[in-house]
C-alpha cells in the first residue's frame, strides 16, 4: 500500500470548500430567487401590511394612523363575526370530513371494477370545473321550500314533508355544506382513488385467504394506507374552507339573517362593500393567526426541517 | 391420497388464455417447489389452487373435496406472499389474528393459536410491534405466522424469500425447511425462481415453462436427470455446458462425436434408443468437468478464473467454444493457462438436438 | 374623443338604457368605450384600484356617500362646478340629490336619474279578486294581507337577502315613521330616534310583516320574489322602481296587470340616484372628452329616453314626462313637492353604517322570537360603533 | 375420488347483491351529483315564463335553445351584447400563459427544492404553503399598489403575473413531493455526466414528468379558468376573461334576470375545463398516484 | 502509485457523523470490491469519491490531484448505480451521449466513443430503444456504457447487479469481470453485499462494518485469514462455524479445548500469541469440516440434508451446538444418522473471544 504518497499540492486544485459551495448551488439559489422575492414581497409582506392595517382606522383608503386594538375589540363584539367564525368550524369539519367519507365511498365503489368507471368519474368531477355563481343558484331552487325538494315530495303525496333548511336559521349552514360537498367530494375521489389503485395486490390476496370480508379490508387495512393522499385532500379542502366565499354569496347571501355568515365574506365585504378596511383586515388577521398556529407545526415538522436530498 | 389436485385446468385473462389443460397431483406432507423462469405461471397456478383467480376450465381438489368453487378462505390453505403483505396499521398479534377473528374463532383459542406459532417462528418478543418497525426477515416470519395460525392443510408460497439479501435468504430457507418437518403432514407448494431454494427445499421440483410442466421430479432427478435441454440449462449454476455433436456408432458401441472430441456412450443410460448420426446436444456440469493431464479432451485455455471461496469457476475455451469448471477452492489455474479436461460419459446428457429432449 | 365609462349597469334592461348614453355621445362625435362589471362592489373595487394605480377611466359610476367623500378629499374625482353653474343644476335638481354630489360647494359627481326606493308593486288581479284595495298605509296593509294569506296567496314576496330585508324596513320607517324619522336614524344617528314610542311601534309593525312573506323567502333572488307577483301567487312586493324591468319582461304594463304605489300616511319618496364621477386627470384631451360626457348625459332627450329604459325618472325635473309610464309619471309628480323628496341612506349613511344596520336588521327579520328592544339594542351600538 | 360429481367449467356468472349494491350505490351517488346540472339544462331550455311558474326539475314544455346561442352570442353584458364568447379568447389568452408559467414556476421550485440543498429554501417554502391559507382578497389591495408602482398594472402580463403568484404554493407542493418520489440516482447520475442546474432540470427532471404535468394542467387550468376576482382587479379592460361577462350576466343587482340565460352561460364557461377533464381524466388519477401526493 | 486515495475523511449527515476520519488507498488498475451489511457506508464511501456529498473533514485524491472540491464531473470518474438510473425519456444512444454532449465534445467524437462501448457491451442493435424498452441485464449494459464513454481512470459500481435475478447476475458478473480485464489501467470500486460478487471480482476486497473498515485484503485473505470475527462471519455461504471454547498449554503445545472437543493447534500460524486459558472461539468453514470415521470429533446428528447442486450441506448438532457441514454433491446421508467430523487444524481460524480479533 502506498504511504508516501505526493501530498505537495496542498490546495484543492478544484478550488476551495466555499468556491465549490458557490459554484453548485448558486443556480439553484438564482432559480429559487424570483419565488424568495415573491414571498417576500407579496407573501410575508401583504401579511404585514394586513396586520399593520388592522391597527388604523383605515376606511375607504388606507392610512396608517395607530388605534391599537380597537378594531379587534369591536370584531370580537360583532354578532357577525363570531357567527361566522362557529359557521367555519361547523363548516369545515362537516366538509372536510363529508368530502373524505364521501370521496372515500365513492372511490371504493368505483374501484370494484365496475362497467363505465370514466362515466362516473367524470360525473362526480364534473362540479368542480363549475362556477359557483350559477350553480349556487340552482342548489338554492332545489333546496328552497316552495320550489325544490320539499314541494317535490309534497306533490307526490306526502303533504306533511317538511325540508326547509335552507330557510331555517339553524339548519341552512347545513345546506352550504351539502353544496360544497357536492362541489368538493368528486376531486377528494378522484385523489384517494389513485391512492386505492396504488395498493398492493398482495395485500388483497392476503384478506382473501384469511377470509376478511371486503369492507373490513378497506376500513382496517387499506384506509391507513392511504394516508398520505388523505393528507393532500385535506390540504387543498382546507385552503378551500378558509377561502369559502362564492358559494355561500351564491346561495344564501350570508342569510337567512347572518346565519351563514363565513369569515372570507366578512373580510370581503369589510373591505370592500362597507369601506371598513380596518376592521376588515383585523378579521385577516384573527384568521392568519388562526390558520398559522394550527398549520405551522405540521408545516415545519413536515416540510421544513427535513433538508434536501443531498448536494 | 393427493391432497392437491388440479385437473386439467384452464385460467383465462380476458383474451389470453394461461395453461391449456394443466394437471398436477401433489400427495399429503409433500414439499412441492414450482421453479421456473419469469412469466411462465407459477404465481397463476398457485393463485387458482389459492381460489384467488376463477379457472376457466377443469378442478381443483384439495383434501379430496372438489373446491373449485369455494372461496379462498374454505379452502383449507394458507398463503405467504412475495412482498409479505402484512397489514400495515396492526402490530403482529393483530396481524396473525385478524384473520381468526373475522372467522368468529373463541378468544382464547385465538390467542393459544397466536402464542403457538409466533413461539414456533421465534418471534413472542415482536408481538406488539407493527410491521414497520420489523426488519426484512422478521417481518418474513409474521407473514409465515399468519399463514400458520390458519392451520391449514396446504400452504403456499409466493416467491417468499426474494425480497430479501442473501445471507437472510439462506437463514429463512432452512428456517422453512425445519417447519415443514416439524409440522408433519403439511402440505407445502412453494413458488420460486432461485434454483438453489429449489433444490434445498422440494421433495419434488415442478419445473415449469411457458406455462407448460416441463419435468416433475426430485431435485436430484432434476438436477442430474432433466428431462429437455431447458431444464437442463435452467437448473445449476454456473450453468450446464452443452456441446453440439453427432451420435455415431464405431465399433465397440455408441460415442459422441464433435470436431475432434469423442466421448464413448457406453455407459449412458439411454432413455430413447437414438440412431447413429443423429444430432445431439451433450450436457455436461462444471463439477463434471475434472482437469487432468490425463483428460480425453485436451487443448482448452484458460479465460477467467473465479474463486468463490469454498471453489472456483474456471472460464476456458478452446476453438469450437467456451467451458465451465467448478473445482475446489485450492485449485488456480492462472488465465492463458493450458488444460485438459476429462468427462465422464456416466455423468453426462444426452438431448436430441432438434426436440430438445433427454435422450 | 374616446371616453372609457366604467359601470354596472349589464342587465338586459340597463344595458339598454346605457345604451341611450353611447348612442348619444357617438352622435356628438365621440366614441363611447364601456366598460360593464356586475355588481356595484365589483365595479366600484375595480374603479378604485384603477385610480389608485394611476390609469383610471374616463368615467365610472358611482354611489354617494361616505365612500364618495372620501374620493372627493383625497382629490381623485375632478369637480364639474363648472358646468353646473352653466346648466343650473341646483335649480333643476331635487335638493337632496344636489346635497349629496356637492362638496364644499361643488358638484363633484353627475347625477343622471332619480330611483325610488320604497315602491310597493302590487297584482292588481289578485287584490281584485280578493275584493280588496291596495293598501295606503302600513296598519291597512298588515290587515289586507292577513286576509290574502288566509287566501292562500302570499301577501308580501320579499327577496330574502338581507339588503332586500333592509330595503323594506326602509320604506316601512319612511312610510310609518315619517321622514324626519328616517332621516334621524340614517343621517344624524343620534340615540334619542331610536328611544322614542314610535320607533317602537315601526319596528313591531316591520315585525308583524315577518309573517306575511313565505317560508321559502330566505336567500331567494329579488327576480325571483317579482316573478311571484307576475304569476299571481303574491299580491305585493316593495322594491325600487328598477323592479318594473321584471314586469316590463314579462309583457306586463303599469296600472293594468300591476301597480305600484307608495304605502305611508304621507306618500314620502325615499330617492337615490345614480351618479356618475370624473376621475382627476391632467390629459386635456381627458378632459374635453369629460366635459362631453356630462353635456350628453344631462341632455333632455338622453335623459329622458335613459329612464324610459332605465325605469326611474328624469333627474330634472324639467323634462316633460307624459310620454313615460303611469309609475314614472306618479313618481315625478310626488316629487314635485320638495317636502315629498326623502334622501336615500345611501346619501345619509357611510357604509359602514349601513352595513351595520343590515346586519341589525336581518337579524331582526329572521328570527321570530327577536324582541323590539333587542333589534333597537344593536341599532344603538351600529350607531356608536359608525361613530 | 371423484365421488360426489362437483359443479364444473365456467362458473355461473350470477348478479350478486353486493354487485347490484355497488350500482345502486354509484347511481344514487351520480344522481345527487347530476342533480344541480339536471336543473341547470332544463332551465336553460325554458323560456322565462316557463321558468317563472317555478316547475324547476319538469322537463321544458316548449324547449328551446334560444338561451345557449344568447349566452353564447348576443347576451348583453352592459353596452355590448356578444354574450360570454367576447371574453372568451381573453380567458384564452389568460389561460395559457398563466398555466405555462405557473406550472414552469412550480416545477422549477419543486425541483429546486427537493434536489438541491439551498440555505432557506425549506423556510421559504414553508412560508409559501402557509400563503395557501390565507384568503386572496386580502392581497388585492397591496398588490394593485405593488403593480402601479412598477407599471403593469391592467395589462396581460399584470394578471398572468399574479396567477403565477397565487399558483405558487400548491403547484411548488405538487411537483415537491413528485419529486421527492423519484429516484435520486438519476440527478447523481445526471451530476457525473456533468449536467448543472438547468441542463438536468429541462433534459433528465422535465422529461420525466408527464403525469404531474397534466395533475397540475387539470388544476391551474380549472382555477385560472374559473377565476373571476383577479381577472376583474387585475387584466386591465381589454383584457377581461370571460368570467367577467358571465358574472355580468348573472350577476346584475338591480337589472331583471334571464335564468336560462344565466344557466345556458355558466355550462358553456365551464366547457374548457370539462374538456380538459375528459381529456385527460385518465392521466389525473395516475398522476396523483405517481407521487403528486406522497404528502 | 494509488489513483484514488480517501485521507482521514469525515462525512456529516446534519447532526449525524459518518466515517470518522476514514482513509482507504486504491492501487492503479486494481479492483476494489467495498463489502458490507446494509447501512455500513459503502455507498456513502462512494457518494464522496464521486463528489455527490460534501465531506466534512479530510481529502480525497484522485490520479495525485486533490479534488476534495472538485466537481463530479471534473474528477475523471464514472459511476453505475443499483437502479441503472437511466434517463427515461431518452433512448440509449442519447442516455450514453449525455455526459459528452454537456461536456461541449465534437459530435464525430461522441459518435465514435458510443459505437465503440456499444460493441464492447454487443448493445449496438439497442442504440434506438428507450430504457423501458429493454431487459434487465440490457439496461444494466446501458447504465455500463454510459459510465464507459466517459473515459474515466475510475469507475465506481453502487451495488450493480443486486436488482437482477441470479442467472443474469451471474452473467453480468462475468462481463463486467471480462471488462475489467480489458480496459487495462482502470481502477474499479465496486459496492456490494453480495460475497461471491466479491470474492469473485475483487484484486483486494474492503470489509466495512458500521462506517469503520474491518479488513482489507484479497479475496484469499479474507476467506482464509478473516481478521475478525465479524468478517468471518460475514464473508461465506454457509456460514463459517464457530465453537467457543478455551486455548490451553498441553504438553505438546497449545491446543484448543471445547467441552469434550479438543483441537491440537500446533500447525496454526498465531498472528498474536494467546495466553493459556484464554477465552478463544473457533472457526471452521464448513467445506473444512470432513465427515469421516476417523476423524476427532464424533457424536454429531444430523438434522438436515440440503443438496445443492454441485455439493450438499448438511446441517448436524451434538449436545454442544450445531455446524454445517459441506461435501460433495453425492455424499447424501439421511437426517438422524450419526456422523464423525475431522477437522484440519491449519485450515481454522482463531478468534480472541473479548475482542472478537484474530489470533
Ligand atoms: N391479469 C393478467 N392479465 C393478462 N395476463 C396475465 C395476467 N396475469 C398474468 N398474466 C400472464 O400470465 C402468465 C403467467 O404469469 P404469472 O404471474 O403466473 O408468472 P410467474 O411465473 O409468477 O412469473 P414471476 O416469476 O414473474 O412472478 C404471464 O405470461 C403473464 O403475462
Ligand atoms: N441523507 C442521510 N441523512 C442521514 N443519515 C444518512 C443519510 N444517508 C445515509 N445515512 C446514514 O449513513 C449510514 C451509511 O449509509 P449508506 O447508504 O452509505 O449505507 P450502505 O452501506 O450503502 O447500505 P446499503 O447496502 O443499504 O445501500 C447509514 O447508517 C445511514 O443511516
Ligand atoms: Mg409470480
Ligand atoms: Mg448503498
Amino acid at each position: 500500500m502506498d504511504t508516501i504518497s505526493i501530498r505537495a499540492p496542498s490546495m484543492p486544485s478544484g478550488g476551495t470548500k466555499a468556491q465549490r459551495r458557490v459554484k453548485t448551488r448558486l443556480p439553484a439559489a438564482i432559480a429559487l430567487l424570483p419565488t424568495a422575492l415573491i414571498v417576500l414581497i407579496v407573501y410575508i409582506g401583504c401579511m404585514l401590511w394586513t396586520v399593520r392595517l388592522s391597527f388604523t382606522s383605515s376606511t375607504l383608503l388606507p392610512k396608517l394612523d395607530w388605534v391599537g386594538f380597537a378594531q379587534y375589540s369591536r370584531l370580537f363584539a360583532n354578532d357577525r363575526f363570531l357567527t361566522s367564525a362557529s359557521n367555519i368550524v361547523i363548516f369545515g369539519a362537516l366538509f372536510i370530513s363529508g368530502c373524505l367519507i364521501i370521496g372515500f365511498l365513492l372511490a371504493v365503489f368505483i374501484d370494484q371494477n365496475i362497467r363505465g368507471e370514466g362515466l362516473f368519474r367524470t360525473i362526480f368531477l364534473y362540479p368542480y370545473s363549475m362556477s359557483f355563481v350559477v350553480t349556487g343558484v340552482a342548489w338554492q331552487w332545489f333546496l328552497n321550500p316552495g320550489l325544490g325538494l320539499q314541494k317535490l315530495v309534497r306533490d307526490m303525496g306526502f303533504e306533511s314533508f317538511t325540508f326547509d333548511w335552507l330557510v331555517n336559521q339553524r339548519m341552512a349552514i347545513y345546506t352550504i355544506v351539502i353544496a360544497g360537498l357536492w362541489h368538493g367530494a368528486g376531486l377528494t375521489m378522484a385523489i384517494l382513488l389513485a391512492g386505492l389503485r396504488g395498493v398492493d395486490k398482495d395485500l388483497w390476496k392476503a384478506a382473501k385467504v384469511d377470509g376478511i370480508p371486503t369492507w373490513r379490508v378497506y376500513t382496517s387495512v387499506v384506509l391507513p394506507l392511504l394516508r398520505p393522499m388523505v393528507v393532500t385532500a385535506v390540504v387543498l379542502l382546507t385552503t378551500g374552507v378558509v377561502k369559502l366565499y362564492d358559494l355561500v354569496v351564491a346561495m344564501t347571501l350570508g342569510g337567512p339573517g347572518i346565519a351563514t355568515e363565513v369569515p372570507a365574506k366578512f373580510v370581503m365585504d369589510h373591505l370592500f362593500e362597507r369601506n371598513n378596511i380596518a376592521l376588515g383586515t383585523a378579521a385577516a388577521t384573527i384568521m392568519l393567526i388562526t390558520v398559522i398556529s394550527i398549520l405551522a407545526p405540521w408545516v415545519y415538522v413536515r416540510y421544513v426541517r427535513p433538508q434536501g436530498r443531498h448536494a | 391420497m393427493s391432497t392437491v389436485s388440479v385437473r386439467d385446468v384452464t385460467v383465462a385473462f380476458e383474451a389470453v388464455q394461461v395453461f391449456d389443460g394443466l394437471s398436477l397431483d401433489i400427495q399429503e406432507g409433500e414439499f412441492i417447489v414450482l421453479l421456473g423462469p419469469s412469466g411462465c405461471g407459477k404465481s397463476t397456478l398457485l393463485n387458482a389452487i389459492a381460489g384467488l383467480l376463477d379457472v376457466a376450465e377443469g378442478q381443483i381438489w384439495i383434501n379430496g373435496k372438489n373446491v373449485t368453487w369455494e372461496e379462498p378462505k374454505d379452502r383449507g390453505i394458507a398463503m405467504v406472499f412475495q412482498s409479505y403483505a402484512l397489514y400495515p396499521r396492526m402490530n403482529v398479534r393483530e396481524n396473525m389474528s385478524f384473520g381468526l377473528k373475522m372467522a368468529k374463532t373463541p378468544r382464547p383459542e385465538i390467542e393459544k393459536r397466536v402464542a403457538k406459532a409466533a413461539e414456533l417462528l421465534q418471534i413472542t418478543p415482536l408481538l406488539d410491534r407493527r410491521p414497520d418497525q420489523l426488519s426484512g426477515g422478521q417481518r418474513q416470519r409474521v407473514a409465515i405466522g399468519r399463514a400458520l395460525v390458519r392451520d391449514a392443510a396446504v400452504f403456499l408460497f409466493d416467491e417468499p424469500l426474494s425480497n430479501l439479501d442473501a445471507k437472510l435468504r439462506n437463514e429463512l430457507r432452512v428456517e422453512i425447511k425445519r417447519l415443514h418437518a416439524r409440522l408433519g403432514k403439511t402440505t407445502m407448494v412453494y413458488v420460486t425462481h432461485d434454483q438453489i431454494e429449489a433444490m434445498t427445499l422440494a421433495d419434488r421440483i415442478v419445473v415449469m415453462k411457458e406455462q407448460k410442466i416441463q419435468q416433475i421430479g426430485t431435485p436430484d432427478e432434476i438436477y442430474h436427470r432433466p428431462a429437455n435441454l431447458f431444464v437442463a440449462g435452467f437448473v445449476g449454476s454456473p450453468q450446464m455446458n452443452f456441446v453440439k455433436g453427432r451420435i455415431e456408432n464405431t465399433g465397440e458401441g455408441l460415442s459422441f462425436l464433435s470436431g475432434n472430441r469423442r466421448l464413448s456412450l457406453s455407459g449412458y443410460p439411454f432413455v430413447t434408443a437414438p440412431s447413429s448420426g443423429q444430432d445431439v446436444v451433450l450436457g455436461v456440469r462444471p463439477e463434471h468437468l475434472e482437469i487432468s493431464s490425463t483428460g480425453i479432451w485436451p487443448g482448452f485455455t484458460v479465460d477467467i478464473v473465479e474463486p468463490m471461496g469454498a471453489d472456483t469457476v474456471i472460464w476456458c475455451s478452446d476453438a469450437l467454444g467456451s467451458a465451465q469448471v467448478r473445482t475446489s477452492g485450492s485449485r488456480r489455474p492462472t488465465p492463458g493457462e493450458s488444460l485438459t479436461l476429462h468427462v465422464d460419459p456416466s455423468q453426462v446428457s444426452l438431448f436430441a438436438a432438434d426436440s430438445g429432449e433427454r435422450l | 374623443q374616446k371616453a372609457e365609462v366604467l359601470h354596472w349597469w349589464t342587465s338586459a334592461g340597463e344595458s339598454a338604457s346605457v345604451k341611450v348614453f353611447a348612442d348619444q355621445f357617438t352622435k356628438a362625435g365621440g366614441t363611447w368605450v364601456d366598460n360593464a362589471i356586475a355588481g356595484g362592489a365589483n365595479a366600484r373595487t375595480a374603479g378604485i384600484n384603477r385610480m389608485v394605480g394611476g390609469n383610471p377611466p374616463t368615467m365610472m359610476q358611482f354611489n354617494t356617500g361616505k365612500q364618495f367623500d372620501e374620493l372627493v378629499s383625497n382629490d381623485l374625482v375632478r369637480d364639474v362646478e363648472a358646468q353646473a353653474k352653466a346648466g343650473k343644476w341646483r335649480d333643476i335638481m331635487p335638493k337632496p340629490i344636489v346635497d349629496a354630489t356637492v362638496r364644499d360647494g361643488k358638484f363633484f359627481a353627475v347625477p343622471v336619474n332619480i330611483h325610488g326606493q320604497n315602491w310597493m308593486f302590487y297584482n292588481t288581479k289578485v287584490f281584485a279578486d280578493a275584493g280588496l284595495e291596495a293598501p295606503k298605509t302600513f296598519p291597512e296593509l298588515i290587515e289586507s294581507g292577513e286576509k290574502l294569506k288566509a287566501k292562500g296567496i302570499i301577501p308580501i314576496a320579499l327577496g330574502g337577502q338581507p339588503n332586500w330585508e333592509h330595503n323594506l324596513f326602509r320604506a316601512v320607517v319612511v312610510g310609518h315613521g315619517g321622514a324626519d324619522m328616517f332621516r334621524q336614524l340614517y343621517g344624524t344617528r343620534k340615540p334619542d330616534v331610536v328611544k322614542s314610542p314610535k320607533f317602537k311601534e315601526t319596528v313591531e309593525l316591520f315585525g308583524k310583516m315577518r309573517g306575511l312573506v313565505d317560508p321559502g323567502s330566505p336567500g331567494r333572488n329579488w327576480n325571483d320574489a317579482t316573478a311571484l307577483v307576475i304569476t299571481n301567487k303574491a299580491a305585493m312586493h316593495f322594491n325600487g322602481d328598477w323592479a318594473k324591468g321584471e314586469f316590463i319582461a314579462a309583457g306586463q304594463t303599469a296600472g293594468k296587470e300591476y301597480g305600484c304605489t307608495v304605502v305611508g300616511q304621507e306618500p314620502k319618496l325615499v330617492i337615490g340616484g345614480d351618479v356618475f364621477v370624473l376621475p382627476a386627470t391632467k390629459d386635456k384631451t381627458a378632459l374635453a372628452t369629460q366635459d362631453k360626457l356630462v353635456e350628453v348625459l344631462l341632455d333632455p332627450t338622453s335623459q329622458l329616453e335613459f329612464n324610459k329604459k332605465k325605469g326611474s325618472i328624469p333627474v330634472r325635473m324639467d323634462v316633460d314626462v307624459s310620454s313615460m309610464d303611469v309609475c314614472a309619471q306618479k313618481s315625478h309628480a310626488i316629487l314635485k313637492d320638495p317636502a315629498n323628496q326623502v334622501e336615500s341612506m345611501e346619501i345619509l349613511s357611510p357604509p359602514n353604517f349601513s352595513g351595520a344596520m343590515q346586519d341589525a336588521v336581518t337579524q331582526y327579520w329572521n328570527n321570530p322570537n327577536m324582541p323590539a328592544d333587542a333589534f333597537i339594542e344593536k341599532i344603538t351600538s351600529a350607531m356608536r360603533d359608525a361613530g | 375420488m371423484s365421488a360426489a360429481v362437483m359443479p364444473q367449467g365456467r362458473r355461473p356468472r350470477h348478479l350478486t347483491i353486493g354487485r347490484i349494491g355497488v350500482y345502486a350505490f354509484l347511481a344514487t351517488a351520480a344522481l345527487f351529483f347530476l342533480l344541480p346540472l339536471w336543473i341547470m339544462v332544463v332551465t336553460s331550455l325554458k323560456p322565462m315564463e316557463e321558468i317563472r311558474l317555478g316547475n324547476i326539475l319538469a322537463l321544458p314544455a316548449a324547449m328551446t335553445f334560444e338561451a345557449w346561442t344568447k349566452a353564447w352570442s348576443s347576451a348583453c353584458t352592459g353596452l355590448e351584447c356578444n354574450g360570454i364568447s367576447v371574453g372568451f379568447w381573453n380567458s384564452v389568452r389568460i389561460l395559457i400563459p398563466s398555466v405555462i408559467l405557473s406550472i414552469i414556476a412550480g416545477a422549477i421550485n419543486g425541483y429546486a427544492l427537493s434536489f438541491w440543498r439551498v440555505k432557506g429554501a425549506n423556510v421559504m417554502f414553508g412560508v409559501l404553503l402557509l400563503g395557501a391559507f390565507i384568503p386572496y382578497q386580502v392581497f388585492l389591495y397591496p398588490l394593485v399598489r405593488i403593480f402601479s408602482l412598477t407599471g403593469i398594472y391592467n395589462s396581460l402580463t399584470c394578471i398572468v403575473l399574479v396567477h403565477v403568484i397565487f399558483g405558487l404554493p400548491t403547484m411548488t407542493l405538487l411537483f415537491r413531493n413528485y419529486y421527492a418520489g423519484l429516484p435520486i440516482e438519476l440527478f447523481k447520475a445526471a451530476r457525473i455526466d456533468g449536467g448543472g442546474f438547468w441542463s438536468i432540470f429541462f433534459r433528465v427532471i422535465l422529461p420525466m414528468s408527464t403525469p404531474i404535468l397534466v395533475v397540475a394542467t387539470i388544476l391551474q387550468v380549472t382555477g385560472i379558468w374559473n377565476d373571476f376576482i383577479f381577472g376583474l382587479t387585475f387584466a386591465g379592460r381589454e383584457n377581461l376573461p370571460m368570467t367577467v361577462q358571465l358574472n355580468n350576466i348573472v350577476n346584475s343587482t338591480q337589472g331583471e334576470r334571464a335564468y336560462n340565460v344565466d344557466m345556458a352561460a355558466t355550462m358553456l364557461a365551464a366547457l374548457v375545463p370539462l374538456v380538459v377533464y375528459f381529456v385527460s381524466g385518465r392521466w389525473f388519477v395516475r398522476g396523483i398516484a405517481a407521487g403528486a401526493v406522497k404528502g
